[in-house]
């Protein structure tokens, strides 16, 4: 479904993310880890297209989308989370959903209309918010929020656009642990549906291993390892680049 | 030939009147992030105390070491100015940009209107040593010496504000300031020391500019710094906020262009050319010559 | 013994949100005090109020003290210079400086500049010290913002969440860093990381619905299944898939931190809401 | 650091303390009351000293007033870019000049009938700001608001350059009104101006307002906040951007031809970069991204520019000692100070007044309620 | 009321004369302004005697700040005008003259415009007089300084914008119509470094060299004329300002050739006499006799035309008088105040100079072309 093929970053001599080659099958879930600092957000701001690659191609059904702008990329499928939260702070929570579910839905360019008179566009927002859990604070401003509900509401913005590829950048980090089944729940929900394929950076282990079909392991921007978990964790490379001693 | 040694010359002088002008203002528009449209009041404050001064301060005159003592005094004048505006206007301000530029409008439009109620609206001769007036013979050129009065203080400002920023620690404590003002305070530095500093250096290269501008154009008038800023902030932005060295460049490029353009061209193209200069650059580097790319 | 800092009826109001209502606990002279509690309790806020960061439209309340100081009202930059180290949550390293640059600024007047220390911590720091903090990953950032605070000597030293985002590795370098920090200076620390907290923590600190919902033993916290359960909802300290990064890299074998032991009367007091 | 930050848009109603039953009630009808008023205040003479020179009907306040309401319909336009989209334009002027310059030639040095020249005049204006909006929202923040004042300073060039002597360079370029309607034209008909002023002024806020609402809105209040993740949902910034931009100078371009009929003719003084940062001033003044503070801004700048003059000249300030009474005498003293003392006093605008006003109101209706 | 009501315009002959006077008070042609209003109420007490009534009519004046802007100019006349004010003068910038004189022609009242000296105003409408010189009065005195024009090599040097063309077109009508040749050098309004302008005129190697050049950069710009020895090379026409502008000319000052509007001491008349002694500061200044000459024309029409405004323009057209200057003609067929002009050399140093006429040319003599009327 989506495939890299070479594809590299390069800032000055320095390749950040180096001659990546991935394939995500359609419904696949692919873990990606690696040690901070190994490319695995360029990596994503390479797929979305937020980054131009210095080489290689970007994939999704065959068809090149190298050169497409993020929004492009989005149309086609591709939808993400980002690393920090960035959610849009002066909306309400629940008029950030409807945004995202309007765009998916198109019809965005319309001057004339009152935004809030579409009751589909309402109610598939409403379903994304109950599905993560923030229903309750739907007429709260996004801007206000803690950080943990935030996580929530981008993984609502994602929800809304129904994307075929999802990319999520650590969609842990910070989350309570209270919140952490609950949100691994609402990820395994989305995979569930037919064909969805899921590209997620995680540095909770048991999450991945929770979730992951496949483990894909960078380290300095190249692809250490691609494999199913089992190998990936007894790989001794891994072990000692990635995990290190234990606690 | 002669007349491209004239031009170029002359030009350098252009670019040096405009970097004195954008060397304060891409310090405080680019380090402490205030859109300071205060500046050519900055400017005239400099070049009116320096004129008062060299009538009727003690041991300053509009010669020799007077002079020098009158320039002094301007420089002074327009430092203290910068320094109360930052300590009373904008300190409430920090952080709130539009509030700023509404602040600093403000600001221009009653002070320069206060110098004219001071001081009338029409310009005055400007006192300044004889030899400003003559010309040097570069190469069969007539260069004026005003113009190499102020590449020397051009160079000269360029240096120090380089120096001061890579070598002391204010220097340091200001560029992460514009960082993270809250995380330099968390670090245990009064940040607002180092953006009061920022206004001062602002305000003294810009209190300079005025002064020496005025020597250049031989005149003093309210309105005289407003219409160097509109250039100035062209400069700033083509070399990169808040970097010193892209202002430099971008001055002698503005500064060059303006005076082969007028030139070789027909009147008002020169300033056409610089506009088109500022789009084509911003379009193809949005941060400018000098400006850092934007982590993401 | 003294405790180091005493928080008394700490309330603060952001923009009319009624976020920590009357929270009082203290922070003792040695050792690691975690703060807990869900998302969006208030544990940043908590932090950031003692160290005088509070938002323009935030309003404090209450009286803190560290030994005879009193902390509230008082400007940041004198607090810290005071020995209050403050280790923000999303890191806020200056992007356009270098590491070094970065370090150097941290450096107080009178006080030596223990670079050592730092990158015997950190050699990662020394090796990039000239790279611009911007380009660093999210963990080396990490690593420079918590290296810019030990640069200093400190009498107490705040942390938020210094292993967000950290790959597993880095989790338990830092809190073998944060644990070895612990032994000369005191912590107040906010981390969700429940593997970290049972390494590191002697005291506790639970906060619920903008109140203090229990303090005491850390360990005995993370002992007691129910007690861990009811306040900080989790299942089990240990269970498998719900305490992120504890089922594969946290087997629980460090069960005994220094100073663990300590165990003050009296403490393991349950508050109401 | 080159990101404007947007500015900050004030808490839903919510915040507002609950009002009595009855003012609720009415407060939707409100605009209503207010437009009513001011569209039969042409028929009242009532004089108020010191505010107006002369009663309310008299020409040379419908004048004033018209000039006030075409400033409140072009602060509530530009607001369409800077409050609710986050861009910070500093060449609106440009578009507001096309119109004013676009109407005057077209009429004046073609002889084109006004019916004719102000829908000209307003499509040059549209394709204008859809031309430069193309190049200039290719860059962001400070460049964007630099490439805008560029683009806004080449068109004061070539008017002040008066090629074929079509714009009459810096003395600028009277109305011909042989191509305007009679009922335009004259003191007597002082009154049609301020209605078509109030008519334009009408226009823009509903449209400001329908725009905002719509889906359009929705996604340019996300652009403000965060352009970047509007990208990643799939939409185009830039498209957005333009339309907003493209929309705004139309506005503006409608605000110049109602301008220059008012004044008559057009001069320079429009083409600068201040008429750009006083809409700025009035917007922030009234509120940015608010319902009527850009306009209420807009009427009140106004306003203060005009009736300053007269209080400057006003032998109240000549008796003043000689060190008031000069500065006081500068309108543009006055008027600068009225900004700064705006910024401390007024934060948020004048539309962050009225919850604060609700606020008292409530204080001292629960005053003495309690007491009895 | 009804909204088409104006006040009306009296025509009781006790009632007071009202006067609106729209120039600038504030801007930056503030002192330009001080000079006329200063003039004007000089004026206005030598024409009434003293007395400041017509008759028994009192003259009541409404003055009005307009900031050099027209549209607040605008705004002030249309105010004036529906309060009733049959007689709207000022106008210190060409810009507002202009556009105020349309809004008295529409609302048929008489307009006399002040120091604005763009030729335009001449002839635009029967409303509208002029109360000062324009740029072709300029033109024709400078052509005196060559006498014989014919195979002459002329340049202007000349900023941009209407006032720039309209002196450039001047030259080539008035100087290139007599025989010589004619070539402009025009620079942007706001050029702060000439030495380009310069070096362009240089190689010109005119005979005869015209400057016309307002704003605050001119002392820049003839400093670099100077240092680039264009003045010592040529003869270069200029119109003298204000008195408080000629230090700034510094050293080039002596070496330029001025055709001046006025100056203290330029002439010697009764009017002259009496504005001095009722100014303040007792030194004539470049506007003065503007305002004198508007005040003394104000009395003129009141006196003929009582409110009636079509009476006050037949009693203007063609009324010559006594002014400041000398003898002033209002010529009947565009409005053109015909007046003396002066040739003038400026000497002295430092802050100190003196203007000294060298020549003054009749009313006649400096006539502009006559224009049609427009409307
Ligand atoms: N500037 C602010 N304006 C309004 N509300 C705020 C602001 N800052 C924080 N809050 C609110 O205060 C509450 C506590 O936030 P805080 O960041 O302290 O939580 P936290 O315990 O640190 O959460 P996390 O574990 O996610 O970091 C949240 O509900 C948040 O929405
Ligand atoms: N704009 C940039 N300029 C220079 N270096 C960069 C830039 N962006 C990223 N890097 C470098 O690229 C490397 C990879 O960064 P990236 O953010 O992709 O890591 P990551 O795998 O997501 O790490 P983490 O888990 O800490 O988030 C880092 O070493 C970082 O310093
Ligand atoms: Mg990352
Ligand atoms: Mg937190």
């Amino acid at each position: 479904m989506l495939a890299t093929r070479g594809l590299t970053w390069r800032i000055g001599e320095v390749a950040i993310v180096d001659a990546v080659d991935i394939d995500l099958a359609p419904g696949e879930f692919l873990g990606v880890i690696g040690p901070n600092g190994a490319g695995k957000t360029s990596l994503f701001n390479l797929i979305t297209g937020l980054r131009r690659p210095t080489e290689g191609q970007v994939t999704l059904d065959g068809q090149d989308i190298s050169t497409l702008p993020p929004h492009r990329r989005a149309r086609l499928g591709l939808g993400r989370t980002f690393q920090a939260s960035s959610v849009f702070g002066s909306l309400s929570v629940r008029e950030n959903v409807r945004l995202a579910v309007q765009a998916h839905r198109g019809g965005s360019m319309k001057l004339w209309r009152r935004a809030a008179a579409d009751r589909e566009v309402a109610a598939a927002a409403d379903a994304a918010l109950d599905r993560v859990g923030l229903t309750h604070r739907g007429t709260a401003l996004a801007g206000t929020l803690a950080h943990g509900e935030k996580r929530k509401l981008e993984i609502a913005l994602l929800l809304a656009g129904e994307p075929r590829v999802m990319l999520l950048d650590e969609p842990m980090a910070g989350v309570s642990a209270e919140d952490v089944p609950e949100l691994v729940q609402v990820i395994r929900s989305l995979t569930g549906d037919s064909g969805r394929s899921v590209l997620m950076v995680e540095h909770h282990m048991d999450v991945i291993l929770e979730l992951a079909d496949r483990i894909a392991v960078m380290h300095h921007g190249a692809l250490l390892a691609c494999d199913t978990p089992e190998t990936v964790m007894a790989n001794p490379t891994v072990q000692e680049a990635y995990l290190g001693e234990e606690l | 030939m002669d007349a491209v040694i004239l031009l170029t010359l002359t030009g350098l002088g252009l670019a040096a009147l405009y970097f004195l002008v954008a060397s304060g203002l891409s310090l405080v528009f680019g380090l402490a992030d205030v859109l300071n449209f205060a500046h050519g009041l900055f400017l005239g404050v400099g070049a009116y105390a320096t004129w008062w001064a060299a009538g009727n301060l003690p041991g300053a005159g509009s010669d020799g070491f007077g002079f020098v003592v009158a320039v002094a005094f301007g420089v002074a004048a327009g430092t203290l100015m910068a320094v109360l505006v930052e300590l009373v206007l904008i300190r409430p301000l920090y952080s709130r940009t539009i509030e700023q530029v509404l602040v600093t409008v403000g600001l221009s439009l009653a002070g320069v209107a206060l110098l004219q109620a001071t001081w009338g609206a029409d310009a005055r001769p400007f006192p300044r040593p004889e030899w400003t007036r003559q010309v040097t013979t570069i190469l069969g050129a007539q260069v004026p010496n005003g113009g190499l009065l102020l590449i020397v203080a051009a160079v000269l400002v360029l240096a120090a504000i380089l120096a001061f920023l890579q070598w002391t620690r204010y220097g340091l404590i200001i560029r992460a300031g514009v960082e993270n003002r809250e995380m330099v305070t968390a670090l245990g530095i009064d940040v607002r020391k180092a953006f009061t500093l920022v206004f001062a250096i602002g305000g003294a290269a810009a209190a300079l500019a005025g002064a020496l501008g005025s020597v250049y154009f031989g005149t003093v008038s309210p309105q005289q710094g407003g219409s160097l800023l509109i250039f100035a902030f062209i400069v700033v932005v083509i070399g990169g906020m808040g970097s010193v060295v892209g202002s430099a460049y971008a001055a002698v490029a503005v500064g060059l262009l303006q005076q082969f353009v007028n030139y070789y061209g027909t009147s008002g193209l020169g300033d056409i050319c610089v506009v088109a200069l500022l789009a084509v650059v911003l379009l193809l580097r949005p941060q400018g010559i000098a400006g850092k790319v934007a982590t993401a | 013994m003294e405790p180091i800092l005493a928080v008394q009826d700490l309330s603060v109001r952001i923009a009319g949100l009624h976020i920590l209502q009357g929270v009082s606990f203290t922070v003792a002279p040695t050792g690691v005090t975690v703060l807990l509690g869900r998302n969006g309790v208030g544990k940043t806020t908590t932090l950031r109020a003692l160290v005088g960061l509070t938002p323009r439209n935030g309003e404090v309340r209450g009286t803190v003290r560290m030994q005879t100081q009193t902390l509230l009202g008082q400007p940041t930059h004198r607090l810290v210079r005071g020995g209050l180290g403050y280790v923000p949550e999303d890191r806020c390293v200056f992007a356009g400086l270098t590491v070094a640059e970065n370090l150097r600024l941290a450096e107080r007047r009178g006080s030596t500049a223990a670079y050592d220390r730092v990158f015997a911590l950190f050699p990662e720091l020394q090796r990039r010290s000239r790279q611009r903090a911007g380009s660093l990953s999210g963990g080396q950032q990490q690593m420079l913002a918590i290296g810019r605070v030990l640069i200093n000597d400190n009498r107490l030293l705040l942390v938020d969440e210094p292993t967000k985002g950290l790959a597993p590795k880095v989790v338990t370098e830092v809190a073998e860093v944060l644990a070895r920090v612990a032994e000369s200076v005191p912590v107040l620390l906010v981390e969700q990381n429940l593997a970290v907290v049972r390494r590191l923590a002697r005291d506790a600190v639970v906060l619920a619905a903008g109140q203090v919902a229990w303090t005491g033993d850390a360990q005995r916290l993370l002992a007691e299944t129910e007690l861990t359960r009811s306040l900080l909802g989790v299942g089990s300290a240990e269970g498998h898939h719900t305490a992120p990064g504890s089922s594969h890299t946290a087997p629980g074998s460090h069960h005994a931190a220094p100073g663990s032991h300590h165990a003050a009367p009296g403490s393991g007091r349950k508050d109401g809401h | 650091m080159t990101e404007v930050k947007s500015p900050e848009v004030t808490a839903p109603a919510a915040a507002v303390p609950s009002e009595p039953a009855g003012w609720s009630r009415l407060r939707p009808f409100l605009p209503l009351v207010v437009l009513a008023v001011a569209l039969i205040l042409p028929y009242s003479t009532l004089h108020l000293p010191g505010i107006f020179e002369g009663a309310l009907n008299s020409p040379g306040t419908l004048q004033l007033l018209a000039v006030c309401l075409v400033f409140g319909g072009l602060a509530a336009g530009y607001d369409l870019l800077f409050g609710r989209t986050g861009m910070l334009s500093f060449g609106h002027a440009l578009y507001f000049a096309a119109g004013v310059y676009g109407t005057d030639i077209l009429i004046t040095r073609v002889g084109l009938p006004l019916w004719q020249a102000a829908p000209l005049a307003i499509v040059g204006g549209i394709i204008l700001a859809g031309l430069v909006g193309a190049v200039a929202l290719r860059t962001v923040g400070i460049a964007f608001a630099m490439v805008t004042l560029a683009f806004a300073q080449v068109g004061a060039i070539l008017v002040a350059r008066d090629f074929g002597g079509l714009t009459g360079g810096e003395e600028g370029l009277p109305l011909d009104v042989a191509g305007v309607p009679s009922g335009l034209v004259g003191v007597a008909n002082t009154v049609n101006l301020y209605w078509l002023a109030l008519a334009y002024l009408v226009v823009v806020v509903f449209v400001v307002h329908r725009v905002s609402n719509s889906p359009t809105g929705r996604v340019l209040a996300g652009v403000r906040d965060d352009e970047r993740r509007i990208g990643v949902l799939g939409l185009d910034p830039y498209r957005f951007k333009l339309v907003a931009f493209t929309l705004a100078g139309g506005l503006a371009a409608a605000g110049g031809v109602v301008y220059c009929l008012i004044v008559g003719g057009a001069s320079p003084h429009i083409t600068s970069s201040e008429l750009t940062l006083s809409l700025l001033v009035m917007v922030v003044l009234g509120g940015p991204g608010t319902r009527w503070g850009p306009v209420l801004g807009g009427i009140l700048y106004m306003y203060l520019d005009h009736r300053l003059i007269s209080v400057g000249s006003s032998g109240a300030i000549d008796a003043l000692p000689a060190f008031l009474s000069r500065p006081l005498s500068q309108p543009l003293f006055v008027l600068g100070t009225v900004f700064i003392l705006a910024v401390y006093f007024f934060p948020g605008g004048l539309a962050s007044l009225a919850p604060r006003l609700a606020l008292l109101r409530n204080a001292l209706r629960l005053g003495p309620r309690r007491e009895s | 009321g009804s909204p088409q009501d104006t006040a009306n315009g009296g025509g009781d002959s006790a009632a007071p004369v009202k006067v609106g006077l729209v120039y600038s008070q504030s801007g930056a042609l503030a002192s330009y302004g001080k000079q006329y209003i200063e003039g004007f109420r000089a004026g206005l007490d030598f024409a009434t005697g003293g007395t400041n009534k017509i008759g028994d009519r009192a003259i009541e004046i409404t003055e009005v700040d307009d900031a050099g802007d027209p549209a607040k100019a605008v705004s002030a006349a249309k105010d004036l005008i529906g309060k009733g004010n049959k007689i709207i003068a000022g106008s210190t910038a060409s810009g507002v003259a202009l556009q105020v004189a349309p809004i008295a022609a529409q609302n048929k009242v008489l307009f006399i415009s002040g120091p604005a000296a763009t030729d335009a105003v001449t002839g635009v409408n029967k409303y509208t007089f002029r109360s000062g010189r324009q740029s072709y009065q300029d033109v024709v005195t400078a052509r005196s300084f060559i006498g014989d024009p014919t195979g002459k090599k002329v340049v202007v040097f000349a900023q941009d914008g209407a006032f720039g063309d309209a002196n450039e077109a001047a030259v080539k009508e008035i100087i290139g119509g007599a025989g010589a040749t004619v070539s402009a050098v025009r620079a942007p309004a706001s050029a702060t470094e000439f030495t380009p302008f310069a070096s362009q005129i240089k190689s010109a190697k005119p005979d005869l060299l015209f400057v016309a050049w307002a704003g605050t950069t001119a002392p820049a710009m003839w400093q670099t004329l100077d240092q680039q020895g264009v003045l010592s090379s040529t003869t270069v026409v200029t119109g003298l300002d204000i008195r408080a502008s000629w230090p700034t000319f510094g050293a080039a000052g002596t070496k330029i050739s001025f055709l001046s509007h006025y100056f203290d001491g330029a002439s010697d008349t009764e009017a002259a006499t009496a504005a001095k002694a009722k100014i303040p500061g007792g030194t004539l200044d470049l506007f003065h006799p503007d305002g004198f000459a508007a005040a003394q024309m104000v009395v003129r029409a009141v006196q003929e035309g009582d409110d009636d405004v079509e009476k006050m323009i037949t009693a203007l057209e063609g009324w010559s008088f006594e002014g400041v200057k000398g003898t002033m003609t209002i010529r009947a067929e565009d409005h053109a105040l015909l007046q003396p002009m002066y040739q003038a050399s400026l000497t002295g140093s430092g802050d100190t100079f003196t203007a000294t006429a060298q020549k003054a040319l009749t009313g006649d003599e400096a006539a502009p072309p006559v224009q049609a009327m427009k409307g």
